[in-house]
């Protein structure tokens, strides 16, 4: 309680992570409230296929009935990056709560045991970490075939060896704490060593680590929609939104930033919602970072 | 008026380039193998790099010139096809054009006989339907080949294995090209042995000895292909006949619309590819000349599958509950109509196409000989889709509805809505009806055409060459691609395509295909959604486009096109 | 000497992981069935009348291992496949698309390794000032641009308002010709550099001008990551004991900053240039796509998007090759700038 | 007196991994042949200089480190271990002698077999600050050991902890904090209750107050002196203060690169060391009055690295009475008094 | 004897986000001339800051609030006030005329260099003048030699190096060595210096008795053993003579023996060099062996300052009694001091040992009480001999 309270105090303290509070705040209510911000059309199936108003290739601007008006294909662009926010969380925490308990797992495994389990263990991660993630997911999703379900799946695949790393690292430091020794000389058993010792004590570079990440799990999987790899034309989803506007970039002659909407409105979204969550990882770093909590 | 006159001559930008024709495209040749080539790309430009024996006249799909053959004769049975070579071409690399040397380039052809290549076209007429060199028993003999195609002093004869009506056209598609025989042994390519024969059959993509290498007669020869990049040609200054009106014709690969639109508008393009979404983009343009409403031998169809698998995971329950469809639900022809008439044509060209096509009745198409513009076709009409629907399963499609999931192929977006047409007009008439969309990878698509996986694909055809048997046979015949994958199959169709190749008088021919548009209207094992015309955006300063339906290149032949006001 | 061990036992190291970075690659093809994967080979349904035929050429229904062999021998013979999408062998691919992505690498990786860490020990050693919250602020947000987005505003800003100041592609067409021409000697297939070596100052900079949208967006985000690590490293640094040793030496805080601080705090920033490599690739892929700048990463997109399988994985197999490498070459200079490593006592 | 632990010839080598493959290159002979007797009740004191292996007796003691060979007996009968160094000798029945040694020897114990024996033996370590889970507070941290061990049903649990708390200092109102709320001295109290919780009968004092300051020492030390008269406890007290053994200690050992070189008590050892090496060291402690200027000699040289010791007897090349066969043989730990012990060629006397 | 330091009224204070801690309070302190002066007291009294605000050397959040820090440079001369001067001004003097020895010697030295170049480092920055002229001595004598081939190659770059260091000797501030410095290749011109002050800096680390110092000045830290290492910061602290030296526990993380060796090492050092030393420690022993005046600090405030002898014998203050009073003696339970040190943030009113003083009156929660002498030497700051002067009161 006392170091929860801390933490929120921490947290007040400093302005930019009041900012990034307010922004992940403000997009978890955009997502609660989506059926109520941008309601689906009647007779509209899945509310998570963008609703459209014609099939006109052309761009339509913003106006009364679209507010941020209609990319091409007419998608509706607000209710697009509305309940893109839906999709957004929805990969970011699956991948990332995902790869938590894997990497949590694995990365266990092989610090506190250590030995062959941990070269095992850090061989197959080393052979993970040889592609970068993009292009690790690229390629699965390229293999599973695009669509939602397999960008998280090719995200969680491509990114759960670094946070192996990262937990073993950290259990190897705490590994030869004195508290985890005096447990050991209590005659404690290893699951209650780890669960109560090691992990409470390591967990926190992780999981800063991990609402950094969050971010960019979206960045990535935006990135992957954009490049055609991610979910079917129509779903909910930020990344996708701003490919369709990749060919209204540069408007008629006399008016180059007529399509300026399609572009910029999902891209500040997804600017927006990463930021956020970088801005929050920051503000825990800081205050996680033992040399900066008070003695 | 006349200060007028002076600020339009002012308005006229300087030719940029005016010694080179630059086009932005999307899309790379795959080889420059004349035998091998099977896209647009590459025989683009292969036919400017090579000549074939005729080419078609102008716009016209049925009259021909002679390019490489200076007279041609036909014997009365259909079975004889004699071609007089041209005397002084000469090949790029100096060597003469000998009859023997057209020859080999359609024995070659037929020997390399790439499996998913243009072969079969010459297959089919010489020796017989459905030929191909490979067969259960290994490799045909040789002979066979070699007797196809047969040197007589300056002549050149083909044998046909039966009549085959449009056998000029295929000559003069770039699978028709003459290659140079010396040329093509000394870079490893079949010597006439048995041995070469065997070693060269199907090759691997790239594998062929020409594949990025090219020495032909035609106007342009091969300076620079950087794969995935642009293709540089540059003028034949040897050619035969008139030389061609640009030292070089380079053509970009550009992915990125805004870029093509970008050059299009600086003049940095003289031509790029615009896809129909954004013809809009450009009405108001200047500088620029348009085309429009050009036909295309294209058309893509709804397709319904008679015998489904019994694997497939897009028939919902398997069974008419409402959850699902039975695997032979699209036997019954009232399903088959009923969602013919939930099509909304009118939206879906004038909305998704831009207006940029028309609805045909069959895959008789516009610009195809035989064509019947008068045939009866289905129209958006729920009442009658209704009707049908209530008439099919004895009633219990209606009452108790239906799911399934229609698939198209990732990145068109054109099929996909189509299909969300298609699903809005049987949910409008029931909500019962219910339609679930599938995006799918190209070969995931292929493979559940192939293994009968679904219900009901969008898919469609492009020609091969303008004659309707190119149309009728995949879409209708019961061994033909997409009907048999559909199992869809009726021997009285089967009959009259067979005829319809076989004979050579243009009336009997127009009586069979008039019967087989009629016939596929009534059956509707698939129905066209709709045959696309197209625009041409070049630059004002290019003249000299003649468009035909059937060329592979969007500009036309570039040897036809100048740069000049 | 042990770090020589080390040496040899990392270069060992890289046997296995390349071993499984094959297993992996191929593992990811088994994701395809053998119809699929015949159907690679087809672009047009017309084709695919043959595909038994495919199947059984290419033994794709053969059991895992028969085609793992035959693949890897393959690789062992340097044949990685066929590349669909630019019609040429995948190793041919990559010499040939190499070239323009070094070319953007030449320039934005030393933009974003000494930019990141100029701007990055600034901010440090002026924590809290405004140069500080600056830079904070631009490296947070740089951080969290999509590198795609801030490539499509970019364009919307070159393209549309300033209309070929910076245009896409690597040559203009002009000089694409004289590049090609016989007059131009192509030494290294870098324009930059070639066109120095020929003397070609148009050539130069019709190049230079080529590349500056695509390096700023390659830039961005890297940079911005250099630059936090950079000052939270140096900030750690500057908290250590002999930086006060040094300042009671009397030394003045230049050099404080640059002579005792610096070269500690880029320890962990070494450490963490393989993730920059990354960074480099992923940005690359998409930097390139959207200026239509024919590199590797170009190339791998369009393979991946037209599912050119021998492509994706040649690139992959590519890069996962290269990165054991860069991450070997990392290793080795961290060993020459942090002595303990190189003397022996922290080796792990 | 009655032995509570006894080692003969226990060994803790960390091997040193070398090469392209990782194999063990030499070892760091931390613990090299130790034989340490503590009586029940006894109040051991080991001292010695930084890295001469005192921790890692200590941990080797309560197998935390797996000795690379030699004997922990633990409240063992001497008989039986004179049994089994017969048996050993003889090599007549080894069934037996395996046997036994299971059974007996804290040595070879299996993990399992371990786990009942932890309840006895206690550590308490150097530093309260990395002691105490961070993230626990004061009533889990001290409940820990009852809990793994069942000692007792939940509700009583927490009756205990207050009761051990109190033991040491602290109240009821310190139960629901955190360990970084607390002062040093606090902390280290709440380690020693933590390891007082099972009613050990051996505790291991790994260096407890040097992390502390004067005042707070003297409370700890206080508090240390009251538990052992209170609960019959036996401590190995692990220190590189002399003045803080001399001042508590029932018994001093002087620990040298691995070797015990004296053992003997506090007036002893201070007043007439047998060991060049305890000498040098009582010598050189400063004593915190101005007027005591000791006649001084400043040892010479460093500490021999324990991955090869010197020859012979280890403190040789530091030693100025050094003869030809200090610099071959090593001399073996033998009785010189009656509570005393010394390894040394040419003992002071 | 002169003072060479006089501290007068120093507070330091320290802004952090849970609020102010005032770590030092009116701190009074004179360090004479060639004396040790040792400052004990508990963890967290201000030890360590008072060392470091006679460097000017506290970093933010802390600040010096007031007070003033005169240093007397050369003897007959003004002192001048540290806390007054410009910041170039204190850097002259750091590491020259004040050099200060830290705690935990493999954290003082920067691991990425060897330990002949930290060495050096200091020569090179206050010794320059000496350096150049031992280059100068040395180019001429080498410009001197014999005719060979070598020489006439190489004497007309030793020309430009000679006449560069004589530029340098005759303006000591000259912007050439900086301006050299700056180009890669005529860096080289200033590698002279660097071999001169090398070569200082060897026979430096010779003195503190370190042996094989050649092969040792090669060496990174880490390398070095626990005692090498404070060797090598001692030789650093001493290379330019300074004429105070501050020492902050620099014996603390070494062993008993090891001390021994570095203690008498600084004993015979100190008397070599006539200098004065600041000892900082915690431990009264040792304090007892090399301190002649000790001053005892609790909570930021000195509480009694005397002469070593006297404070043993016969301390004062309360906590000075508490203190000795808890340090083990064999036979004796040693005597805790009850309480504890109090919260920095949250300090007592009045009084800082109050709260925990048995003797503690009335006037001690409010009244801070004043520094005076109460017999020569012997000075103390407590509310029970105000007003009393010498003897002892107990
Ligand atoms: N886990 C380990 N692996 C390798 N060497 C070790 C390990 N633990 C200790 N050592 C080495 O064993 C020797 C003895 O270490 P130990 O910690 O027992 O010394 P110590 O007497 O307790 O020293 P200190 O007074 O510094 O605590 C040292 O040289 C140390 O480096
Ligand atoms: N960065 C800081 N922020 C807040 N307070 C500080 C800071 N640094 C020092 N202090 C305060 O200054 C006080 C004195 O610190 P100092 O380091 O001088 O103690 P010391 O007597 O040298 O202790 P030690 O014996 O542990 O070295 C501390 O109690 C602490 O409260
Ligand atoms: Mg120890
Ligand atoms: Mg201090």
């Amino acid at each position: 309680m006392t170091s929860l309270r801390f933490m929120l105090y921490q947290l007040r303290r400093n302005p930019l992570s009041i900012i990034g509070i307010v922004i992940i705040l403000t997009f978890i209510i955009i997502a609660i409230f989506a059926p109520i911000i941008a309601p689906p059309p009647e007779g509209h199936i899945d509310p998570y296929m963008i609703p459209r108003d014609g099939y006109s290739p052309i761009p339509k601007p913003p106006n009364e009935e679209h507010l941020f008006g209609t990319t091409e294909g007419q998608y509706d662009i607000f209710y697009g990056v509305i309940w893109g926010t839906r999709s957004a969380f929805r990969v970011g925490l699956i991948v990332i709560g995902v790869v938590l308990v894997v990497g949590i797992v694995l990365g266990s495994l092989a610090g506190y045991f250590g030995g062959i389990i941990d070269e095992i263990i850090m061989r197959i991660t080393d052979i993970f970490l040889a592609f970068p993630i993009l292009i690790l997911a690229m390629a699965i999703t390229v293999a599973l075939g695009p669509s939602p379900d397999n960008v998280i799946i090719a995200l969680i695949i491509a990114s759960w060896p670094s946070y192996a790393r990262l937990i073993r690292g950290d259990i190897l430091a705490v590994r030869e704490e004195d508290y985890v020794e005096a447990a050991r000389g209590m005659g404690g058993s290893h699951l209650r060593i780890i669960t109560r010792h090691i992990l409470p004590n390591s967990i926190y570079p992780t999981l800063v680590m991990a609402s950094l990440d969050i971010g960019a799990v979206v960045l990535y999987a935006a990135a992957l929609s954009f490049l055609g790899l991610g979910a079917q034309p129509g779903y909910v989803d930020w990344g996708q939104m701003i490919s369709f506007s990749r060919n209204w970039i540069v408007g008629p002659p006399g008016n180059p930033l007529a399509y300026w909407y399609t572009v910029t409105i999902p891209g500040l979204f997804i600017l927006l919602f990463v930021l956020g969550w970088n801005l929050l990882g920051d503000a825990f770093r800081d205050i996680l970072d033992p040399r900066l909590s008070r003695k | 008026a006349e200060g007028e006159e002076v600020t339009e001559e002012v308005a006229e930008p300087p030719i940029k380039n005016p010694t080179i024709f630059i086009q932005a495209t999307i899309g790379d040749a795959e080889t420059m193998d004349p035998a091998y080539a099977y896209d647009s790309a590459s025989n683009e430009q292969i036919q400017t790099i090579y000549d074939p024996l005729i080419f078609y006249d102008g716009a016209s799909t049925t009259e021909f010139v002679p390019i490489l053959a200076t007279e041609w004769t036909i014997s009365e049975d259909g079975k004889i096809y004699r071609f007089k070579i041209r005397e002084g071409v000469k090949f790029h690399n100096g060597n003469d054009l000998t009859p023997s040397d057209v020859e080999y380039s359609f024995e070659r052809g037929m020997v390399q006989d790439y499996g998913m290549g243009p072969q079969w076209m010459i297959f089919d007429p010489l020796l017989g339907i459905g030929t191909s060199s490979r067969t259960d028993d290994g490799l045909i003999p040789l002979e066979d080949i070699t007797n196809a195609v047969e040197v007589d002093g300056q002549w050149v004869q083909f044998n046909l294995a039966a009549p085959y009506a449009p056998f000029l056209q295929i000559l003069a598609g770039s699978w028709g090209s003459i290659v140079d025989k010396e040329w093509c042994i000394a870079n490893g390519d079949w010597d006439g042995t048995q041995a070469s024969y065997k070693a060269l059959n199907d090759p691997s993509p790239g594998g062929s000895p020409l594949q990025s290498i090219a020495n032909g007669t035609g106007p342009f020869m091969l300076e620079r292909w950087d794969a995935g990049v642009e293709i540089s040609l540059v003028r034949n200054d040897n050619y035969w006949g008139e030389l061609a009106n640009f030292e070089r014709f380079i053509t970009k690969v550009v992915d990125e619309w805004t870029t093509r639109k970008l050059m299009l508008e600086a003049g940095d393009a003289d031509w790029v590819y615009v896809p129909r979404a954004y013809y809009g983009e450009l009405e108001d343009v200047e500088g620029l000349t348009v085309y429009k409403d050009l036909p295309q031998l294209t058309a893509d169809a709804f397709f319904f599958q008679f015998d489904i698998s019994p694997e497939s995971p897009f028939v919902g329950s398997g069974q008419l509950d409402g959850n699902g469809i039975p695997l032979d639900f699209f036997t019954d022809i009232d399903v088959r109509k009923g969602f013919a008439y939930a099509f909304d044509w009118e939206t879906f060209i004038n909305d998704a196409l831009t207006g940029e096509g028309q609805q045909v009745a069959s895959p008789v198409i516009e610009g195809l000989s035989y064509y019947n513009p008068d045939q009866a076709m289905y129209y958006y009409d729920l009442a009658k889709a209704e009707e049908h629907l209530r008439a099919a399963w004895g009633g219990e499609v209606w009452e108790k509805g239906f799911s399934i999931t229609i698939a198209y192929n990732a990145g068109n977006e054109r099929r996909k809505t189509a299909c969300e047409i298609l699903q809005a007009g049987l949910f409008a008439i029931n909500p019962e009806f219910k339609v679930g969309i599938q995006v799918q990878q190209w070969p995931t698509m292929l493979r559940g055409m192939y293994m009968q996986l679904l219900p009901v694909f969008i898919i469609g055809w492009g020609a091969d060459y303008p004659d309707p048997h190119n149309f009728v046979y995949p879409y209708m015949h019961s061994s033909g691609d997409f009907s048999e994958w559909q199992s869809y199959s009726n021997p009285e169709v089967d009959a009259l395509i067979e005829q319809g190749i076989a004979v050579v008088d243009p009336a009997e021919r127009q009586a069979i295909y008039y019967q087989l548009q009629e016939l596929y209207i009534e059956d509707v094992p698939s129905f066209i959604v709709a045959q696309l015309v197209g625009r041409r955006y070049f630059r004002d300063w290019v003249q000299g486009f003649i468009f035909n339906s059937i060329d592979p290149a969007e500009i036309g032949h570039v040897y036809t096109l100048s740069k000049e006001y | 000497m042990e770090l020589r061990a080390y040496i040899v036992r990392r270069l060992l190291l890289i046997i296995p992981v390349l071993f499984g970075v094959t297993l992996l690659i191929f593992g990811l093809l088994q994701l395809f069935s053998p119809v699929e994967r015949a159907a690679l080979y087809v672009t047009d349904p017309k084709q695919f009348a043959n595909i038994a035929e495919v199947i059984e050429k290419y033994g794709l229904d053969q059991p895992v291992w028969v085609q793992y062999g035959h693949w890897i021998t393959e690789i062992f013979q340097g044949n990685l496949g066929w590349s669909k999408v630019v019609s040429q062998p995948v190793t041919s691919a990559m010499l040939n698309f190499l070239p323009a992505t070094l070319e953007l690498a030449i320039f934005a990786t030393p933009l974003i390794i000494f930019g990141g860490i100029f701007l990055g020990s600034k901010a440090a050693a002026h924590k809290d000032k405004a140069i500080d919250h600056a830079t904070r602020l631009g490296a947070i947000v740089g951080w969290s641009l999509p590198t795609f987005w801030l490539g499509l505003m970019l364009l919307m800003v070159f393209y549309g308002l300033f209309s070929g100041l910076f245009p896409p592609e690597r040559l203009s067409t002009e000089m694409n010709i004289v590049v090609h021409s016989e007059a131009f000697t192509q030494y290294t297939k870098l324009h930059i550099i070639d066109a120095i070596l020929n003397g070609n100052g148009r050539v130069l900079l019709d190049s230079l001008r080529h590349l500056v949208l695509p390096v700023i967006t390659l830039t961005v985000v890297n940079l911005a990551f250099i630059m936090r690590l950079m000052r939270s490293s140096m900030l750690e640094a500057l908290g250590k004991g002999y930086i006060l040793t040094a300042r009671a030496k009397g030394l003045d805080e230049n050099t404080v900053v640059s002579k005792h601080a610096r070269r500690n705090a880029l320890i962990p920033v070494l450490t963490v240039s393989g993730y920059i490599f990354a960074g480099l690739v992923n940005g690359v892929v998409i930097t390139e796509t959207i200026f239509n700048y024919k590199g590797l990463g170009w190339w791998a997109w369009q393979s991946a998007v037209n599912l050119d399988i021998s492509g994706v994985l040649g690139f992959a197999l590519f890069n996962g090759v290269l990165f054991v490498f860069t991450n070997l070459v990392v290793d080795l200079l961290y060993a020459r700038i942090d002595p303990r490593v190189r003397l022996g006592g922290k080796v792990t | 007196m009655e032995v509570l632990v006894e080692t003969r010839n226990l060994e803790t080598h960390f091997p040193i991994l070398k090469g392209v493959l990782r194999r063990p290159a030499g070892a760091v002979r931390a613990v090299d042949g130790i034989n340490l007797t503590i009586g029940k009740g006894q109040w051991m004191g080991l001292v010695g200089e930084s890295g001469c292996g005192k921790t890692t007796l200590g941990k080797t003691l309560l197998r935390l480190l797996s000795p690379t060979s030699g004997h922990i007996y633990f409240d063992v009968p001497n008989e039986t271990k004179d049994e089994m160094d017969l048996l050993e000798e003889s090599a007549a029945n080894p069934t037996k002698l395996q046997a036994l040694r299971r059974r007996y020897d804290l040595a070879t114990y299996p993990s399992k077999q371990l786990k009942a024996i932890r309840r006895r033996m206690q550590l308490v370590h150097q530093d309260p600050y990395t002691s105490l889970n961070p993230r626990m507070r004061i009533k889990d941290i001290v409940a820990e050991p009852l809990a793994i061990h069942k000692l007792m049903p939940r509700k009583q649990i927490r009756d205990r902890v207050t009761e051990i708390l109190q033991m040491v200092g602290l109240t009821d109102q310190h139960l629901r904090r955190y360990p970084h709320e607390f002062s040093g001295g606090q902390r280290q109290r709440i380690a020693i209750a933590r390891a007082l919780a099972t009613n050990p009968d051996f505790i291991v004092f790994d260096e407890p107050t040097s992390a502390l300051d004067v005042s707070v020492q003297a409370q700890i030390l206080n508090l240390l002196g009251q538990l052992k008269r209170n609960q019959e406890l036996t401590y190995l007290y692990i220190t590189h203060n002399l003045t803080v053994a001399e001042s508590v200690c029932d018994s001093i050992a002087v620990m040298y690169v691995g070797k015990i070189v004296e053992i003997g008590t506090p007036i002893e050892l201070f007043h007439s060391p047998k060991h060049p090496y305890s000498q040098a060291l009582v010598l050189s402690t400063p004593i915190p009055d101005p007027k005591r200027k000791r006649g001084r000699v400043v040892l010479p040289g460093e500490v021999p690295s324990p991955t090869n010791p010197p020859p012979g007897c280890r403190f040789h090349p530091r030693c100025s009475r050094t003869t030809e066969e200090c610099e071959r043989l090593e001399p073996e730990l033998r009785q010189s008094g009656n509570t005393s012990w010394v390894a040394c060629w040419h003992p002071l006397s | 004897m002169n003072e060479l330091l006089i501290i007068r009224n120093l507070t330091v204070k320290f802004y952090t986000y849970d609020g102010v801690v005032q770590a030092l309070d009116n701190l009074d302190l004179d360090i004479k001339q060639e004396e040790t002066f040792g400052l004990v007291g508990e963890t967290g009294c201000g030890k360590t800051l008072t060392a470091l605000s006679i460097l000017r050397l506290i970093s933010p959040p802390g600040r010096i609030e007031s007070g003033s820090i005169c240093f007397n440079i050369d003897d007959g001369d003004e002192p001048i006030d540290l806390l007054a001067i410009g910041e170039e001004e204190i850097r002259a003097i750091r590491g020259s005329k004040i050099s200060m020895i830290f705690q935990e010697p493999s954290s003082a030295l920067n691991p990425v260099y060897t330990i002949g170049d930290q060495v050096s480092e200091v020569i090179l920055l206050h010794r320059r003048q000496e350096l150049v002229n031992k280059a100068i001595e040395t180019i001429t004598a080498l410009l001197a030699g014999r005719n060979s081939l070598v020489n006439i190659l190489a004497n007309p770059m030793r020309l430009a190096e000679r006449s560069l260091y004589q530029k340098i000797a005759q303006n000591p501030h000259s912007l050439w060595p900086r301006i050299v410095g700056r180009i890669p290749i005529m860096r080289r011109l200033l590698q002279r210096l660097k071999d001169e002050a090398k070569k200082m800096a060897i026979s430096m680390l010779k003195e503190v008795e370190i042996p094989d110092s050649e092969r040792v000045a090669q060496q990174y830290p880490h390398q070095l053993s626990g005692g090498m290492e404070q060797r090598a910061v001692i030789a650093m602290a001493l290379a330019c003579s300074p004429s105070f030296l501050i020492a902050d526990e620099p014996t603390t993380s070494l062993d008993v023996t090891i001390q021994d060796q570095i203690l008498e090492l600084l004993r015979r050092l100190k008397s070599e060099r006539e200098s004065s030393v600041l000892y900082i420690t915690h431990d009264l022993g040792v304090a007892a062996q090399i301190c002649d005046r000790i001053g005892v600090m609790y909570a930021g405030s000195l509480c009694e300052i005397a002469r070593v002898d006297d404070l043993y014998a016969n301390p004062l203050h309360p906590y000075t009694k508490a203190l000795l009073a808890a340090v083990p003696k064999p036979g004796e339970e040693p005597h805790a001091i009850g309480g504890t040190v109090p919260d920095p943030l949250n300090l007592p009113s009045g009084c800082r040992f109050h709260p925990r003083c048995s003797r503690a009156i009335g006037m001690c929660r409010e009244h801070v009480p004043p520094m005076h002498e109460l017999a020569s030497g012997h000075f103390i700051a407590c509310h029970n001999y105000q007003g009393e002067t010498g003897g002892s009161s107990c």
